[in-house]
């Protein structure tokens, strides 16, 4: 057996993220954005933005993961993998309490795992399949068997992914409308206080928190304000001290950030890497031809976009894999900006001037923005298109339907391929209903396999190589037409230190977050 | 009474007259005269007013020619407008009409009927039905339609009601006229003049309701809508705060001169200035 | 009250009851002809989804039954008070627009008031000079008023008053994060009532200030005036004592359907406010397709203005002894 | 004796545009202590200028543009307002004539009148109380402590007329302007307030000035004439010497237009052939009735009984609520009977629907009371007249023309085919109501207050048509009427109505010189100026030159 990483603590973790900082305080208070209001707090059941947002700092699972997505113990305070990969073995922390003062030990990680996430946690079901048994030898350790090496289960244990729930709780409950969703009990650096609907969120300083001398904070208070102005006024106003990412219309983000004594980070969302993309529906119509869709990539103009609507912040997507997520290959071509070439390839198809449906995505100024400039991209190269406007619900209904010819999106990553990309690309994740798996109906057999290889494959060398073939792959078939990968600004006051030092950001952020007076 | 005559005496009903007028010019022609998409990025975003002779209104959030985003706009506001209070009319008149000449339980019927759309707050439904058969300049209008002819529907009874014991409708009666006929005829020439103010400010609360609904993103995102410019706008009132108020001047004077030749036309058609109120 | 205008005002409760039925089933009906299925909503919001997990969501909202058998259960509901649960947030509908309502109430409440005591002495003010330099004013400032956008002045008016001169606070109701306690709580909530109130209530303002002016000059034509005249009273106390009161009356009407519109027609300021009402719930509800509480709260609003109607015919028939109720 | 009130050289200029220069010029008279001071004149002659000019209630646009009215010694015409208000209410007081309209339907009986006190004295609430008390006994009011709490709209309209006589008199004024106050009233109200109004006059020896344009008023009441034309004091005089040996052409014209209370002889007709019978016709209105509200009823016709004969003019008389009106609209289908029968000829029309009704609709047509309101504005005369033959299937250019025949008939221009109606007066429009009746060639014509709302010249002109065409056309006229004087003239037989049912019927002649029934007899009584021109023997009026050509203006 030997040891493939050993848990330094938290406390380092903290010191590593910021040696230059000056010597926590504690005490104040910090008032933060929530946008859109969470349907509820209960992470790892309702996967909105927002509910991780808040959830994290209440919740934890067993690992916390750094910028670069490398592991790093919360729960856990130690784990080790066997020779063949197969058998992942977690030493807990001990002595850490529920909020309401039950010890937290390893039956509570068996449950939540084996018995509630399978239930409750969709996206975490399929990679659970590779995972034989679960066990609990004594009650600070876990050991999970798997059926195969699967590369990204180390990547897991994210609080978003992996949450835990207190057993004695919810055993034998009906987790959906367990009373204790209103009131979430977890094991993390704050509690629950009240949620005032469409008002305020209130979470309180945890006191017997495990990782000694955190949190800092005393209050935390996640507003609900539905109007984007109003979110810019309540900043600048000093009534909230945290934009997180996505909460401010991209608009607003340069005024915000000339303000005085205003600090801005892009950090935090690597873990995600949001990729954001068109649906091109391959089943039907003009999109059926790659020539197409290459003319489609051919006829944006990214950079205008990135430019003029995210204020510069991201980077053009040129493949399916995000830049900060592993396995990532820099090697592949890019498709520049090229109305001609574009014209040219919808020449050479024959491309009778069809109209197609453009499905912009309902969340906000910007994507509608965006969906304007594409369609006049598209249409100056003359593919006719007509915008479809839409709510969330009728967009949802609409791509999971597959009553689409191009429609935006965006796709998490979650740090690894297996993970976040081949479920978009992968022919067996091609289903009626859903629309957040193979929703364009790209089918190619060598992907499915070289997808399925590079996720069980080991060691990590193994995978790479596998990955760079079927990125190269998709890059000529252009299944989804890329745009780019987003960077959502966090815009903060900057008496806040230590705002950001994990790679999912602000979901996890306040327990070691202080306020310099 | 000479209504044109009266009319053209009042001189704020003519300033709006005038406006109004204006802007419907600019609705049928300009889009012809003034080339150049509302959609085209042409220039560098948020290019103030009057600093580019080319553009002179500046261009918006992504670049896109305000000026021509206003003209085309008119078209739309006012058709809609125009569009949806005609329907509210063709639905409200004729509902009224028969409640009130007939009265009884028709009315009973009818009025109850019409209750219904009166008890359900009519923005909330607006926004309802615009958000379920998806935004469009039908559905916008439409729904503006739906929401706003019950107050036509009981001005007409009223008005009915009052005038089917005239003494000239009853002539009519024991003339053996039909009651199509005393209803076409008769009594509705005679009960216009309310109708017609009505008519005038219902237009421009239907300008008013079709901003609103952009604003809150329901607009139909295929058509360049004073409405919409404010909603796209919106977020960026700060750094760039012509970009809503030219629109919202727009509407604002439109809506204004509406109820000013509104007024003119009350005062015109019943000098007695009889205020008529629903219900 | 006698008992005549007991059972009146009995008879009209019914007849409300069954116009709420009637409206519950339209809505229903309007409801369910949306695109989007909610348990997608949901399911969509929820990140990655499978068909397991919608079958699950369908059950727990009993979106797999029938339609007919939906209505049915959602009418049987209501008429025991019961308006379901909200499907995004798992709590009883009631309790989440009891949450929301005195939020509104107070916001509407007071701009409704403010309205009726501005408008009205506005257009008062404009009568008594009828045709002079102030009636022009008032007549072209509601003007004006009538024909901003509501949305555009709030957003102007949380700018000016915010941002720039920071006087009032621009969004929420209360200031959070301070724990404040009897009065000081009362004159924070009344500072943050201040610019939605007053935004929403300009407008109303307006109306108002042109209807009082039209019906006052109405009245002071009326032979009763000139009896009082000949009484030899000063103009004052004709226009206090008798052109008012009279002039008033069809104001009360308008105001009792405004009253009644005001509950559901505030989404805008609550907006732009954020100001947590039940407009706001509803516009969020809609597109979260959140049946049972869309419906919820289209039924409360319908609800108010039914009850605000008749509050209104009592009134009328207290100030105006013309009217009996029973007519 | 020197006199209370002096009006001097008093001229009223108009705003422009109307259609006189002047609302008066130039009057000249004198109101004496404890007299009653007549002004008489028809609508638009400015009777009532002068006393708005005292009150105040000139309209703004209004003013006075020379002379002067002395009351103790000061020009009310230049007063200050503040000076004049005291006076107002207190030495002078004004009552009106419409008591329906004329009170504060929100204000309590007492508080009205309290108000004066309030306004002109120093009483307190107690006092102001008791002396309204006393005073709605003084006006003879039923059951005052009741009046006292109650609102104007449960009183009737002479019960009102005595309220604001209550408030007029409160303070004793010196002057009290009466301005037309019975002219909205029934003819037995009228008398008795006549009647009050004289009691207290004298009592309190008020000078009282008295608007109106009834010359039988004048006769009962008038100490003093003053007639007035389009403005000009025409003439001025003692009751007796004007009514009895007017000088002055205009006021010759209005007393001879004045229908003479003693029925012709007439000759009974020929042959009687029934065209319309009438056979215990009954109709109750039910207002009210909510859903728990039961509504109350009034029997408007109750077991109606008559027959109507070739040639004849049957009057239909009685007060407002007699039920007259019901009957006459229930005989031409307007309103559906409850029961009983109606005849046209040998048919039985009430239970016809609209379809079969169409040719009776020819037969029987009816002349309305309100010629502003019986003419659609909408239309031109000639649309009106010929609408009905139209309706009736006959081609438009033939209606058209026929029009224009009965335009002859009723002696208007042919011109007016295509002009509106706003363009005539008010004696012509009842004319052009005449021709579109006249259109069917019925046999019946049911004249329903065909007159009541024309000046007397008027009046005397078309109840002359009427004749004229009953003779010419061989009609039979079913004449609804209140006023017993024009019965008296123009009708064959009467039939008395109270409270629907039918109290009295009989040839004119007798029914005026023996009634039989007691309500007959106190409606007789009541008639202002009875004895006055009761003597003048078969002086059928014809002295009234026919309107001047259409006044392209409105009146």
């Amino acid at each position: 057996m030997k040891k493939i990483s050993v848990g330094a603590s938290v406390a380092c973790l903290v010191l590593a993220a910021n040696v230059y900082a000056a010597e926590p305080k504690d005490g104040g208070a910090i008032n933060v954005v929530v946008q859109p209001e969470p349907p509820s707090l209960m992470i790892g059941m309702y996967s909105n933005g927002t509910t991780q947002q808040v959830g994290g700092n209440i919740f934890e699972g067993l690992l916390r993961y750094d910028k670069e997505l490398n592991p790093h113990p919360l729960l856990a305070k130690s784990w080790e993998n066997s020779e063949d990969g197969k058998t992942w073995t977690f030493h807990l922390e001990k002595d850490v309490l529920w909020h309401d003062g039950k010890p937290f030990t390893s039956a509570d990680v068996v449950f939540s795992v084996d018995k509630m996430l399978r239930k409750t946690n969709a996206r975490l079901r399929t990679s659970l399949e590779f995972v034989e048994s679960i066990s609990a030898p004594d009650d600070y350790t876990v050991v999970f068997k798997l059926n195969k090496p699967f590369g990204p289960f180390i990547r897991l244990f994210e609080v978003g992914t992996m949450p835990m729930y207190p057993k004695h709780i919810y055993a034998g409950t009906d987790y959906k409308i367990n009373p204790a969703n209103q009131h979430p009990i977890g094991t993390g650096p704050f509690k629950f206080v009240e949620w005032k609907k469409g008002s305020y969120i209130h979470l309180t300083k945890n006191d017997h928190y495990h990782v000694s001398g955190l949190p800092h904070i005393n209050d935390l208070y996640w507003h609900v304000i539905p109007d984007a102005a109003s979110r810019a006024v309540a900043f600048e106003t000093g009534k909230i001290d945290v934009l997180p990412g996505g909460s401010v219309e991209n608009f607003d983000v340069p005024r915000l950030t000339e303000l005085d004594n205003t600090c801005v980070t892009t950090d935090g969302w690597e873990f995600f890497s949001p990729h954001s993309l068109l649906w091109l529906n391959n089943r039907q119509g003009p999109m059926a031809d790659k020539r197409f869709r290459q003319a489609v990539m051919y006829a944006m103009d990214r950079e205008f976009a990135k430019n003029v609507l995210w204020n510069g912040f991201g980077k053009v997507a040129n493949g399916p894999v995000g830049s900060k997520t592993k396995f990532y290959d820099k090697s592949l071509p890019n498709y520049e900006y090229d109305p001609a070439k574009a014209k040219k390839l919808l020449k050479e198809m024959g491309y009778d001037g069809t109209p197609v449906r453009l499905l912009p995505m309902p969340y906000g100024e910007t994507w509608q923005r965006w969906a304007e400039v594409v369609k006049q991209n598209l249409e100056e190269v003359g593919i006719k298109t007509k915008m479809v406007s839409t709510d969330v619900a009728g967009w949802n209904q609409k791509v999971a339907d597959w009553d689409y010819d191009i429609s935006f999106t965006y796709l998490y990553q979650y740090g690894d391929p297996a993970l976040g990309v081949s479920r978009n690309y992968i022919s067996s994740n091609i289903s009626k209903g859903s629309s957040w798996n193979n929703v364009e109906g790209y089918e190619n057999a060598q992907v499915d396999k070289l997808f399925a290889e590079a996720a069980v494959a080991f060691p990590d060398s193994k995978r790479q190589e596998l990955y760079s073939k079927v990125q190269r792959q998709l890059v000529e078939d252009v299944p989804v037409a890329w745009l780019m990968e987003l960077e959502f600004p966090t815009i903060y006051n900057c008496k806040v230190q230590n705002l950001i030092d994990s790679g999912i950001g602000i979901n996890d952020a306040f327990g070691t977050a202080w306020i310099k007076q | 009474m000479n209504i044109i005559k009266t009319l053209s005496q009042n001189k704020v009903a003519m300033v709006g007259f005038f406006v109004l007028a204006i802007f419907c010019l600019i609705a049928a022609f300009g889009p012809l005269l003034y080339d150049g998409s509302p959609w085209k990025m042409v220039q560098r975003p948020f290019l103030p007013p009057f600093e580019n002779s080319n553009y002179l209104l500046g261009t918006d959030t992504l670049g896109r020619d305000v000026l021509a985003g206003l003209i085309y706009g008119t078209r739309i506001s006012l058709l809609v407008g125009l569009v949806s209070t005609l329907i509210a009319l063709l639905i409200g008149i004729p509902l009224g009409a028969y409640a009130g000449y007939f009265g009884g339980w028709v009315d009973e019927l009818l009025m109850r009927f019409t209750e219904i759309f009166q008890t359900v707050p009519s923005f909330a439904l607006a926004i309802v039905i615009v958000a379920i058969f998806e935004p469009s300049v039908y559905s916008i209008t439409s729904a503006i339609a739906i929401v706003s002819w019950p107050p036509v529907a009981r001005l007409v009874r009223g008005e009915f009601m009052s005038l089917r014991s005239q003494e000239y409708v009853l002539a009519a009666k024991l003339n053996g006229q039909t009651h199509r006929n005393i209803i076409m005829r008769e009594i509705l020439p005679n009960s216009l003049s309310p109708i017609i103010v009505l008519a005038s400010l219902m237009v421009a609360t239907a300008i008013l309701l079709e901003s609103s609904l952009s604003f809150l993103g329901l607009g139909d995102p295929e058509i360049m809508s004073w409405g919409y410019m404010i909603g796209a706008a919106k977020t960026v009132v700060r750094q760039a705060w012509w970009l809503s108020f030219i629109p919202g001047l727009a509407i604002a004077l439109t809506v204004l001169s509406l109820n000013l030749l509104g007024e003119g036309l009350n005062e015109a058609l019943n000098p007695k200035m009889s205020g008529k109120r629903e219900n | 009250m006698n008992l005549q205008t007991l059972l009146y005002i009995g008879g009209r409760l019914i007849k409300g009851v069954i116009i709420l039925l009637i409206i519950a089933v339209f809505n229903f009906f309007l409801i369910r002809a949306a695109p989007g299925d909610p348990a997608k909503v949901m399911a969509g919001e929820a990140g990655a989804t499978d068909e397991v997990f919608l079958q699950q969501l369908r059950e727990q909202f009993g979106l797999d039954q029938p339609l007919y058998y939906q209505l049915w259960v959602y009418i049987s509901n209501l008429l025991h008070f019961d308006m379901g649960m909200s499907y995004r947030q798992n709590i009883p509908v009631f309790d989440l627009i009891m949450d929301r309502l005195p939020a509104t109430l107070l916001l509407t409440g007071t701009a409704f008031l403010l309205s009726i005591a501005l408008g009205v002495l506005a257009g008062v003010i404009a009568s008594v000079n009828y045709k002079k330099w102030v009636d022009s004013l008032i007549t072209i400032l509601s003007l004006i008023f009538y024909a901003t956008p509501l949305f555009w002045l709030a957003i102007m008016a949380s700018l000016f008053f915010s941002v720039y001169l920071g006087w009032l606070p621009g969004f929420g109701m209360e200031t959070v994060g301070v724990e404040l306690s009897g009065w000081d709580r009362v004159i924070d909530i009344a500072l943050h009532l201040v610019l939605p109130a007053t935004t929403l209530g300009l407008f109303f303002t307006a109306v108002y200030a042109r209807m009082t002016r039209t019906s006052m000059i109405e009245t002071s034509r009326l032979d009763f005036v000139k009896t009082a005249i000949a009484k030899g009273m000063t103009p004052s106390r004709v226009t206090r004592k008798h052109v008012l009161r009279n002039a008033l009356l069809p104001v009360i009407t308008l105001a009792g359907i405004q009253a009644g519109q005001l509950i559901g027609g505030a989404v805008l300021t609550e907006t732009v406010f954020a100001w947590p009402g039940i407009g706001r719930l509803m516009f969020e509800a809609l597109f979260q397709r959140d049946y049972n509480l869309l419906l919820g709260v289209f039924f409360i609003s319908s609800a108010m203005v039914v009850l605000f109607n008749l509050i209104t015919d009592v009134i009328y028939c207290v100030v105006d002894p013309r009217i009996e109720l029973s007519k | 004796m020197k006199p209370l009130l002096q009006v001097e050289d008093l001229t009223i200029r108009l705003p422009k545009g109307g259609d006189r220069e002047f609302a008066i010029q130039k009057v000249n008279y004198n109101l004496m202590p404890g007299e009653i001071l007549c002004v008489v004149g028809e609508s638009g002659s400015g009777k009532s200028m002068t006393a708005n000019a005292i009150m105040g209630l000139l309209p703004k646009t209004i003013q006075v543009d020379a002379g002067t009215i002395i009351f103790d010694g000061v020009d009310l015409a230049s007063l200050e307002e503040r000076r004049a208000r005291e006076l107002r209410g207190n030495r002078i007081s004004m009552i009106f004539q419409e008591p329906m309209t004329a009170l504060n339907p929100l204000m309590r009986v007492a508080d009205q009148i309290g108000e004066v006190f309030l306004i002109h004295t120093n009483m307190n609430a107690k006092q102001r109380d008791e002396r309204a008390l006393a005073l709605l006994v003084d006006v003879g009011l039923p059951d005052p402590e009741k009046m006292m709490k109650a609102y104007p709209h449960q009183l009737s309209g002479g019960q009102r007329q005595r309220v604001m006589i209550a408030m007029a008199l409160a303070l004793e004024p010196a002057i009290l302007i009466a301005d037309e106050p019975t002219t909205a009233l029934d003819v037995t109200t009228q008398a008795q307030i006549l009647k009050l109004i004289k009691e207290l006059q004298e009592k309190h020896n008020t000078a009282v000035m008295f608007i109106t344009h009834d010359f039988g008023v004048v006769a009962e009441i008038a100490d003093r004439v003053v007639v007035m034309e389009k403005g000009q004091m025409v003439e001025i005089g003692g009751s007796d010497d004007v009514l009895n040996n007017p000088q002055h052409e205009y006021t010759k014209k209005l007393i001879a237009a004045v229908p003479p209370l003693v029925a012709p002889h007439r000759e009974a007709l020929l042959e009687v052939t029934p065209v319309l019978t009438v056979n215990n016709l009954c109709k109750t209105y039910s207002t009210g009735g909510g859903w728990f509200s039961k509504a109350r009823v009034v029997k408007a016709a109750d077991d109606v009984t008559f027959t109507l004969h070739r040639g004849e003019t049957l009057g239909l008389v009685g007060e407002s609520g007699s039920g007259k009106s019901t009957v006459s609209r229930c005989v031409v289908r307007l309103l559906d009977s409850d029961s009983g029968e109606i005849l046209i000829g040998e048919d039985a029309i009430q239970d016809l629907n609209t379809a079969e009704l169409a040719p009776y609709r020819k037969r029987i047509q009816m002349v309305f009371q309100d010629p502003f309101a019986s003419l659609n504005p909408r239309k031109t005369i000639g649309q009106i007249i010929a609408d009905g033959p139209i309706a009736q299937g006959m081609e438009p250019a033939k209606a058209l023309a026929k029009a224009a025949e009965l335009l002859d008939l009723v002696e208007l221009p042919r011109a007016a085919l295509d002009r509106y109606p706003h363009e005539f007066s008010g004696g012509q429009r009842q004319r052009v109501g005449i021709a579109r009746a006249l259109a069917h060639d019925p046999e019946i014509l049911v004249a329903d207050e065909a007159i009541s709302a024309l000046d007397v010249s008027v009046q005397a002109q078309i109840l002359d048509l009427l004749d004229t065409l009953k003779v010419r056309l061989n009609l039979a006229i079913l004449f609804v009427v209140h006023d017993l004087r024009v019965a008296a003239q123009v009708c064959d037989r009467v039939i008395v109505m109270q409270k629907g049912k039918v109290v009295e019927m009989g040839v004119t002649k007798t029914v005026f010189e023996a009634p039989s029934h007691e309500y007959t007899k106190s409606l007789i009584d009541s008639i202002p100026g009875a004895s006055w021109r009761s003597d003048l023997p078969d002086h059928i009026p014809q002295e009234g030159q026919p309107e001047k050509q259409p006044a392209m203006s409105s009146v």
